[in-house]
């Protein structure tokens, strides 16, 4: 039996995705930028696709740039606004656990001469009000906080930082990445000035993400050329991608409620077994305060990366945390800002579940887990 | 990433030779931590000058429980004087290669046998004087840090 | 009718590379940068692919990285090999017939304060050896220019001019985007260091290009973060985009000969007819250096837009030259390079053909050609 | 870049009102010229200071051939003052809606319709003198340096 834990790594294309895309990948080719009747098509479905995105963001059709990814995205807004807006301050404010991706360019800015500062967040990982305002200033240009932990799934009060943000006159970014289709992520009421997502994290396409950049934010551009999204990111317009976000992102707000019921009850079945069945295990994160398709537990004594390949071999494909190349550090620097026992570090293994996974998929995940524990602690030295 | 891992580095992972304690060793090692991601704990019994016996526990990843049983399995029969010449590389090669990223797990198997094979002469010099825990805890932390270093180079 | 003849600014997806591409939009979906099974399999398969585009551009494996475009690619290489190498000099060499990509980019190194300079092209739209040993030294940093021109085809003796830059201690990048299905890039022999590719213009995906980035070569990444592509390119990787594009290069390569051998009788059988049946028209750039699917055409006393939107609504796409967006001057500042008589600077349409036009297409194409250059020219008020 | 025209538009573009020239027009002006991109000559024909006829010739994209079209119906028959306060904006609203890079081009047919207007007033006043060649190509110049001002500033 195969089966899939680590949708918050990537997720399989919808195959209604997949159709929607399709007319994109023959008949309706045309290059978006160019102004005869199939490059004009092309553009007037662009324009359509950006309102639809905006109206079920609740933000500006104006807004909406494409780009290949959330990293490209999160690369954009994070280095982009601070260079253009140096008349603004000299300082960045991005919280400790956000994705490498944001970390490496506030890094990045930080080399540039740049003030980067990391705010700390709770043992439920979880940035606080006051935390925020102990940090911001008025020479804070932006402020970055994802809506939601790729590692531990924690959901932070976007509207309340937001809100913080704008108090000091700093632009508010959220890497929503991990949010859909969980959030429904509402531009306007929760104060997003910037936002990042990408598509294949929600049953899209792999190769797209979203940058929306609020009206009158002034952002260097990343990749500069032909123009194209008013100048922000040129480059052809790669339409079946863009096609294939919008669709999967309307799907994700449309099959909200249905899609959360059955990841959350995935998620508790497992959870519940796990806990009566193998012994020395913990919940990493905030208990409450999470998305229902997360589960990052702790297994005392043996090895993370040894249970994934134990799992992997088992046909069982899970995590140890994020899904990066460039783990320098073996330990999850989340897991250590959430300020886990440094003893734990090693041992910790992310379930995510998605829109394909049943619960007979768990039960056979649950007896393979069963035996990898068995197994790898049968010659731990760790007592 | 990749983690591609011949054929023989997943049979000494799923099924690895050698698992275990001996009780009253001739020699011990621990080296490497739960904090930096892995330890290996060798056992050794040794008989006119020879690894009569070899064992090992393990906290660490898949190459790092192959590497070790495959040595174990190398090393078992091997005079002191030759286990002490055996090379990491062997590991490698024997196991038809490792992803560069998981080569220091045969480095840091090699030093613990290695280690192990000091505990013993220390042993041996010493006859009645058992090393009390504090001295093999300082050991055990100078170890870790050359580990540590060449794992992040090799990264 | 519908007649495309727009081939040089987007090509139709090739239904054979889709059909390559549809494990990777179902079943094969993992992460490459996961490490259980299903994201080794995908990783060990882009390795595979890596190898496959060195063994047709006669590179190394390790030198190829994916992008989301050529315009990434373009502006990852000048922008990066600048700014990683300034110990080695401060200046940067660009035709002055490069795509907006790689103008836009050498205008922001010119802006950080590297000195920029545009090396001149002749009537025939050809950089010579002479105008780049005039202007190269030993400050010179990066040397870049595009194998072949997308508005008037023009082919460049790169090898002659890499061998210069080389020198003179300088890096050698090409902008190929327009050579595929062309020319048989080699990029060993021809002597690059650096080089761009779009999959969309040989009729692979769009959202998915190349760079090429010889061993050795220090380049600042653009877009960082998880460490993908050995750290010059974050983001998780587009498999089935990468897939797309190595395998319509395949077929690039395999089938070259057909194909230049196609497009050159299409190209040679409308040129014929036009002059014949059409008054006051003219070749722009080389006649012979020149790739056999381009065809830059003036038109006497007419505007070209108004050519290319008469033409559209009669089902015919062409183009007035690139299918930029920034077109903040109306007129082709590649036209102007080469010298074109200011009078026909807006006359101009280009004509590029493809896999799929047929000679049929192009009688239609002349039938309406005519219709819209008499009817145009009736009430010009140029004699 | 949209330029998705209107249907109103596409129709004055392929099927353009009062093309041609007027032959001893009462008032002529050309304006723009081939090297910016566009260029429009107006042809005045004058009665009872209202316009009797008027003419276009198009060197110009189609909006430019639109623009010219849309306007040269509605002013024909007009008083020459009402004619004078015509708004480009109206060509727009008219047509309805132009993409914005295109707005330059119904702001250069009012400019056009204005310099023939002027023309046809100076012929009036200097009956007898004709215009030289000279001085309209001073004119000329002039009005296109604004043109292109115009446009860069939409576009
Ligand atoms: C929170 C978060 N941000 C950003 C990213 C980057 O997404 P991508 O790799 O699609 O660019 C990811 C996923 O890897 C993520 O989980
Ligand atoms: C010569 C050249 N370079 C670069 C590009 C940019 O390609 P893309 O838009 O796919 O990034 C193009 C096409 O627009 C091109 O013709």
């Amino acid at each position: 039996m195969k089966v899939y834990l680590d949708n918050a790594a990537t997720t399989r294309l919808d195959p209604r995705v997949l159709a929607k895309m399709k007319p994109y990948l023959s008949d309706k080719y045309g290059n978006a930028s160019s102004i005869h009747s199939l490059g004009q098509e092309a553009f007037l479905e662009l324009q359509k696709a950006k309102e639809s995105v905006a109206k079920l963001l609740n933000g500006e059709a104006e807004s909406v740039i494409f780009t290949s990814s959330a990293t490209e995205s999160n690369n954009l807004i994070i280095k982009g606004v601070a260079l253009a807006n140096q008349a603004k301050g000299n300082k960045i404010l991005v919280s400790n656990i956000e994705h490498p991706c944001v970390r490496e360019s506030a890094n990045e800015l930080a080399r540039a001469g740049f003030v980067v500062e990391f705010v700390p967040v709770n043992s439920e990982g979880l940035v606080t009000p006051e935390e925020l305002e102990k940090l911001i200033d008025k020479e804070t240009i932006l402020v970055s906080i994802m809506t939601v932990n790729n590692e531990i799934g924690t959901i932070q009060d976007i509207a309340a930082l937001a809100k913080i943000a704008h108090k000091h006159g700093a632009y508010f970014h959220t890497d929503a990445v991990q949010a859909i289709p969980y959030l429904k992520i509402d531009i306007k009421k929760m104060g997003i000035d910037l936002l990042s997502l990408s598509a294949h994290k929600f049953y899209g396409p792999k190769g797209v993400g979203l940058a929306y950049i609020g009206k009158g934010i002034k952002v260097k551009p990343l990749i500069v050329g032909g123009g194209q999204e008013n100048g922000m990111r040129a480059g052809t317009y790669n339409l079946p991608g863009i096609m294939g976000l919008v669709f999967a992102l309307e799907l994700a707000y449309k099959e909200r409620a249905t899609y959360l019921k059955h990841v959350k009850s995935l998620k508790d079945y497992f959870w519940q077994k796990i806990k009566k069945e193998i012994s020395g295990v913990k919940l990493n994160g905030s208990a409450t305060k999470r998305v229902p398709a997360n589960l990052n537990i702790m297994f005392g004594s043996i090895e993370g990366e040894a249970i994934l390949m134990d799992l992997s071999y088992k046909g069982v494909c899970v995590s140890t945390g994020s899904a990066c190349s460039a783990t320098d550090l073996r330990a999850s620097s989340v897991l250590k800002a959430i300020g886990l026992n440094k003893n734990y570090l090693n041992s910790n293994i992310r379930f995510s579940f998605g829109r394909y996974n049943t619960k007979k998929e768990l039960d056979y995940t649950i007896k393979c887990l069963k035996d990898t524990v068995k197994r790898l602690r049968s010659f731990s030295p760790i007592k | 990433m990749a983690l591609n891992y011949t054929k023989k580095t997943v049979d000494h992972f799923l099924h690895p030779h050698n698992i275990g304690e001996i009780k009253k060793p001739d020699g011990y090692a621990q080296i490497g931590n739960m904090v930096c991601g892995d330890q290996l704990d060798f056992f050794l019994k040794v008989e006119k000058g020879k690894i009569k016996d070899v064992k090992f526990l393990s906290f660490g990843c898949a190459s790092n429980i192959a590497t070790a049983s495959l040595m174990t399995e190398k090393v078992k029969g091997m005079t002191i004087e030759a286990a002490k010449k055996y090379k990491w590389e062997k590991i490698v090669s024997d196991l038809g290669g490792l992803p560069h990223q998981k080569v220091h797990c045969s480095v840091m198997a090699v030093q613990g046998l290695k280690k192990a094979i000091a505990d013993y002469e220390k042993r041996q010099e010493t006859e009645k004087a058992k090393p009390t825990k504090v001295v093999m805890k300082v050991i055990v932390k100078k170890v870790t840090v050359k580990a540590k270093k060449k794992k992040t180079t090799k990264k």
